[in-house]
């Protein structure tokens, strides 16, 4: 006889192996990883909560202490290889196979894991095709999430940094999963309810908070002169012209320097109002002098940002927030705001190929993409028009009658020629494709390929690759910007001067931008401290960014 | 526009800002090329003025000798040639005798590729602060830059005979990373940035009569402070060291026993010590001087 | 440490009357520029010193468009480099010449 | 040597000098009948806010004695103690005061006289050995700014390369041979002879009152240890002058 609640039935003896630990759903911290023993099994799917900012640290640190006895050949599914435990599990052997989407201070270790074989790679995801696979064929049996608080109950508050919290308590909540939850604290009344406890299995009270990163912090005392000159070539260039009133921002020192470029350079162009009214952003504490100076609408965030609470709850009119005050984030919302409803996306990356490929991954840091590839790609299942989408669609195909025209979403690559250390942003090929090579991938690990690329904007200048038509064309407009890289230095320049007088590589003193005006005087704050002074106090920087 | 922050602007700026329009001259310039006899046995890149700046200028009409020290080059640090430029400065404003000397710290401390001579430069240095100001030269120090003002500079800040210091402005002989390495993380956590500041930084030391005067983070707060600490210099004789001795004495019995610098002024009364580090230049001014309780500065 | 010299014809002599000026500081990434006149009105020389050792094509592509694009005629420019990215050396090379023809800042 | 040895050589007569909590006070009679005061860090204490208090309260107890002896250092001494309670309380002032009671004494008829016997370091000889007018050393006397293993990881260099440098240049490494090479160790004196007899000859060239010039740079510039201290502190004096 076929049965058709296996899954429902195998979850009951799952809660029932755990019972032992919990009273009620409250299961003390000491007998956390007895619990994991319990209620996992070999060969499970477990999620570990945790993207580029939010952890759910204890948990994590719980599962790399289980006997690998017990444990073994977890399949993990999850948003982040961040933690030092996130490795252990594999070294240990208590997992084997994993998916996911990022890594950022893990991405040496993780590349010698694969090397070593000590890790069965399924894929490098973007954040929202891994929540996507949550609902079709990656779905969790156990997912270990973090929360700020729970009632007794076991409702759930997820607060700020709600992130991907829900996504991922869907897909293993309503498909016969469990969920735990590790929580700051217990407490009588919840500031709100994020999470309903009849979808929330254990709930185990941490002896610290879970860890956040301030990784959207960035100190405008770092930001250097030729950051400044590019911030000013996308403002004029880019955002001017096409009118961008939707966006979404990297998280690199050239946007951190256009959010500060806004109440000083972008108002003296006359552009407040203008562009970028509307965001899919977390709360960047750089954007705070352009909200405090009117040019921000609406933020929606896939975080939040330490040190940003206060700021946020005083300044609903912009952010999301419940009854409480406090932010509602939500990634994988956020995510699709990014990919459909946003007309631009702009962030740095570290190499780009002659295409206009472009990749962070190098060939011993397996760094995962998070979410910029979605945003970093033209949506071909968009059918609302705007200005600057048609506008673009008209630029990369002026033939095709007009209402027949798809539009194009800016996809802009923005920074120096050269990084850190000298190393040049331009390549022959991508550092990925020797990656793949050596990891026998079936794909290179791309984080915005050339095709959905339509601008690239270095201290040399812009480079419109909508008006590029053909593949020579294409690659001598990049290497037209491409500096005294090795790239640059090979262009044909009776090429890139015509293609300059065209318009599709423009220099700065084509848009009447002098490089010696980019000061650092004119940034809305130069330091960390101003921008506490732009909030009224309100923004509480992470110590670590303090000079006070 | 508004003056320039201090902690942005480079020596070069902050001389030439702080000082009467075009009224600087400089000794031993840049195009002298006096760099460091020493930098080249590390491998590492000279600066044509070593990284100090020394010569004199007008401020409010009336002459000083200026020194600056850049405090992004080699971390500020005192070497040989960086070191003899204000040690000669010194000497030449003791044998004047009438033209103060006004000293912009930015300073890690003694350069170590060159650390015998950083070393005795210090010690040159500060017998020629105490022999100018024996000879009645005002001797003012500002600190308020990226490199603070640590190790030998620390003790020359000391020497002065007035100081003024911004809030971003650093003060101490051992620099955070060289407690903790030394003594370990427990001891001090070089990272945790809000502890390195309330423990040297410049609220710290203007609430513990460290400095004299606070100035607010712009060029034009600390040519104010100049000309006032200028006036207000103490001599340095008997009397004045004897005072400092009672003020440093009575520092330790009153503050000795706190653990935080949160310790040291709620003792001192402050309601809301919590809320200094983060209060706003004017607003900390008024409570830290309702609070301070040695009026006159004796150093 | 590497010692690069760059002789140029220059088209136009440089602006202004001041005798010498500089610009920028020697720290990681940046470097500093003193320029001085005395050379014959259409010549420019370019000194650098550098502990990246090995970019001389670079240098030497950076110093050939700072010759084309501004007049530095006359002018010798001394270099202490701290392992500046070239689009800080020509940032700084521009700025080095604006200084000396008397711009304020 | 030891301190007991040390001042028993000096003061074959006796003295009232005591050590108390690492730190030495009091005075001596060398053999030709003139008076000595003495203070000190012995036992390589490290020198922090409390310490310095104390030596400089010494000081000008000496200064406002009425007397005109001179005040010799002994400094066998720690670096700077490395804590967050001395840097809070203002460590730098502390010792910058001590230098500057030591100079001020100098000044006012005390000449100091410097004789380390130890290892001392930092901010510690800044402020105790290196601002007396005549500093004097004691064969196996181990002065140093840093030390090469710290050294090593500030510059990055390892510590052989270092040690390697140092033989082409006294200006960075620690030791007596590079101090004296830079003119900061005036001379190093002779243990086998009588401490006594060496110290007076020193203050007889130290006699009379007022300061006079700090040669330390022309030393250092002599013995070839410091190449441009001293001229380019001359050339910036003049220049100064002439700008007057």
């Amino acid at each position: 006889m076929t049965v058709w609640d296996s899954g429902r039935i195998a979850r009951a003896s799952r809660l029932q192996a755990g019972a032992r630990y919990a009273k009620g759903k409250h299961v003390a911290r000491k007998d956390a990883t007895a619990l994991l023993e319990a209620v996992i099994q070999p060969g499970d799917r477990v999620c570990i909560e945790g993207d580029n900012q939010k952890q759910a640290d204890m948990l994590a640190a719980a599962l790399a202490a289980a006997d690998s006895g017990k444990l073994h050949d977890l399949h993990m599914v999850q948003s982040g290889v961040v933690l030092p435990e996130h490795l252990d599990i594999f070294e240990r052997g208590i997992a084997r196979r994993l998916d996911y989407a990022f890594s950022g201070p893990q991405s040496q270790r993780i590349a010698r894991l694969l090397f070593g074989g000590k890790i069965e790679l399924g894929a490098v995801h973007t954040y929202l095709e891994l929540f996507a696979r949550y609902f079709i064929d990656l779905t969790p049996q156990v997912a270990l999430i973090a929360a700020v608080s729970a009632d007794r109950e076991g409702n759930l508050y997820t607060g700020p940094n709600t992130e991907d919290t829900p996504a991922i308590v869907e897909a293993t909540a309503f498909k016969d999963g469990i969920v735990i939850a590790q929580v700051n604290e217990v407490v009588d009344k919840l500031p709100r309810i994020d999470i309903p406890s009849d979808w929330v299995n254990y709930v185990i009270e941490s002896d610290k908070p879970f860890y956040v990163e301030p990784l959207f912090t960035r100190d405008p005392a770092a930001i250097t002169e030729t950051q400044i000159l590019t911030a000013m070539l996308a403002i004029k260039g880019i955002y001017a012209p096409y009118g961008v009133q939707r966006l979404n921002h990297g998280i690199g020192f050239n946007t951190a320097a256009i959010e500060l470029l806004l109440p000083t350079y972008g108002e003296r162009l006359g552009l407040k109002g203008k562009v970028a009214s509307y965001w899919a952003l977390n709360p960047h504490p750089t954007l705070i002098p352009a909200i405090e100076s009117g040019w921000v609408k609406q933020i929606h965030s896939f975080g939040s940002e330490v040190g940003m609470d206060d700021y946020i709850r005083a300044r609903s009119d912009v952010y999301f927030t419940g009854p409480d005050g406090s932010l509602r984030s939500n990634r994988a919302f956020s995510q699709v705001a990014g990919l459909y409803a946003c007309d631009m996306f702009i962030g740095s990356t570290l190499q780009i190929d002659l295409q206009g490929n472009s990749s962070t991954v190098t060939t011993d840091r397996v760094a995962g993409f998070g979410g910029a590839p979605n945003m970093g790609s033209d949506a071909r299942g968009r059918r609302h028009p705007s200005e600057p989408w048609l506008r673009a669609g008209k630029e990369a195909d002026p033939d095709s009658p007009a209402l027949m025209r798809r539009g194009r979403k800016l996809v802009v690559q923005i920074g120096e020629t050269f990084g850190d250390k000298n190393v040049p942003l331009f390549v022959e090929h991508l550092d990925a494709i020797e990656l793949a090579r050596k990891l026998d991938l079936d794909l290179a690990p791309v984080m915005v390929y050339g095709d959905d690329v339509t601008h690239i904007v270095t201290e040399e200048g812009i480079a419109n690759l909508l008006l590029c038509r053909d593949n020579d064309e294409r690659e001598q407009a990049i290497r037209g910007v491409a500096g005294y890289t090795a790239i640059g230095r090979a262009r044909d320049a009776k090429m890139v001067q015509r293609l300059r007088e065209r318009g599709v590589i423009r220099r700065p003193e084509d848009l009447g931008i002098d490089p010696l005006d980019a000061d650092r005087r004119m940034l809305a704050a130069s330091s960390i401290k101003d921008l506490v002074r732009w909030s009224g106090g309100l923004y509480a920087p992470p110590s670590r960014f303090r000079n006070w | 526009m508004s003056s320039p922050s201090w902690f942005e602007a480079s020596a070069r700026q902050r001389v030439k800002e702080m000082l009467d329009q075009d009224s600087f001259v400089e000794f031993i310039g840049p195009e002298q090329r006096e760099t460091s006899p020493h930098l080249s046995l590390f491998d590492l890149p000279e600066q044509f003025d070593d990284g100090m700046i020394v010569g004199r200028g007008l401020l409010d009409g009336k002459p000083v000798f200026i020194a600056a020290q850049e405090g992004r080059f080699m971390g500020g640090a005192f070497g040989e040639v960086h070191g003899a430029k204000l040690t000669g400065l010194l000497r030449a404003a003791r044998d004047v005798g009438s033209i103060p000397v006004v000293i912009l710290f930015d300073t890690g401390g003694v350069r170590l590729q060159e650390a015998n001579a950083g070393e005795l430069a210090i010690a040159e240095i500060m017998r020629a602060v105490v022999e100018a100001r024996l000879a009645g030269v005002p001797v003012v120090g500002l600190v308020g830059g990226r490199a603070g003002c640590y190790g030998g500079g620390g003790l020359t800040a000391g020497s002065c005979s007035a100081l003024a210091v911004s809030e971003q402005g650093r003060i101490s002989v051992s620099g955070p990373e060289v407690i903790e390495t030394n003594r370990g993380v427990e001891e001090f956590d070089s990272k945790d940035r809000a502890l390195v500041w309330r423990t040297m930084g410049g609220k710290q030391r203007y609430l513990i009569g460290g400095a004299d005067v606070f100035a607010d983070d712009t060029v034009a707060s600390f040519r104010d402070a100049a000309r006032y600490v200028i006036e207000h210099a103490a001599a340095l004789d008997l009397d004045t060291l004897q005072a400092e001795q009672v003020r440093l004495e009575q520092r330790i019995e009153r503050f000795g026993a706190c653990a935080d610098a949160i310790d040291i002024w709620r003792s001192m009364g402050a309601a809301d010590p919590q809320s200094l580090p983060g209060m706003a230049f004017e607003d900390f001014v008024a409570l830290a001087d309702g609070l301070k309780e040695t009026r006159h500065v004796a150093r | 440490m590497e010692k690069l010299t760059y002789r140029h014809v220059a088209a136009l002599r440089a602006k202004g009357t001041r005798d010498q000026a500089i610009v920028g500081v020697v720290a990681s990434g940046n470097l500093e520029v003193l320029v001085e006149r005395g050379l014959p009105d259409g010549e420019c020389e370019v000194e650098i010193r550098t502990p990246v050792e090995g970019f001389g094509d670079v240098w030497s592509a950076v110093v050939v468009d700072f010759v084309g694009r501004s007049s530095p005629g006359g002018l010798k420019l001394s270099i202490n480099d701290g392992g500046a990215r070239p689009d800080m050396v020509a940032l700084r090379l521009a700025q080095a010449v604006r200084a000396i023809e008397g711009e304020r800042s | 040597m030891l301190l007991a040895d040390i001042l028993a050589s000096l003061f074959p007569g006796g003295h009232e000098v005591i050590v108390q909590g690492g730190l030495a006070s009091g005075r001596g009679t060398l053999p030709s009948g003139s008076q000595l005061a003495v203070i000190g860090v012995d036992g390589r204490l490290p020198v922090g806010i409390d310490e310095a208090a104390r030596l400089a309260r010494h000081v000008l107890d000496v200064t406002t004695s009425g007397s005109n002896d001179p005040i010799l250092v002994l400094v066998d001494s720690d670096s700077q103690r490395m804590s967050k309670r001395d840097e809070m309380l203002g460590l730098s002032e502390y010792l910058a005061h001590l230098a500057k009671c030591l100079i001020h004494a100098d000044a006012h008829g005390h000449p100091t006289i410097g004789l380390l016997y130890g290892h001392t370091a930092a901010g510690a000889f800044i402020a105790t050995a290196l601002a007396t007018r005549v500093l004097l050393a004691l064969p196996g006397a181990e002065p140093a700014v840093m030390d090469l293993p710290s050294m090593s990881r500030v510059t990055k260099l390892p510590i052989e390369v270092l040690q390697e440098k140092a033989k082409s240049t006294p200006v960075f490494a620690p030791g007596l041979d590079n101090l004296a090479q830079t003119g900061g160790v005036a001379a190093v004196l002779d243990p086998t002879r009588s401490l006594a007899d060496q110290l007076e000859a020193v203050l007889t060239t130290v006699a009379g009152t007022g300061l006079q010039a700090d040669t330390r740079d022309q030393l250092g510039k002599q013995r070839q240890g410091r190449p441009k201290a001293a001229d380019i502190a001359e050339r910036v004096r003049e220049l100064a002058l002439a700008s007057v």
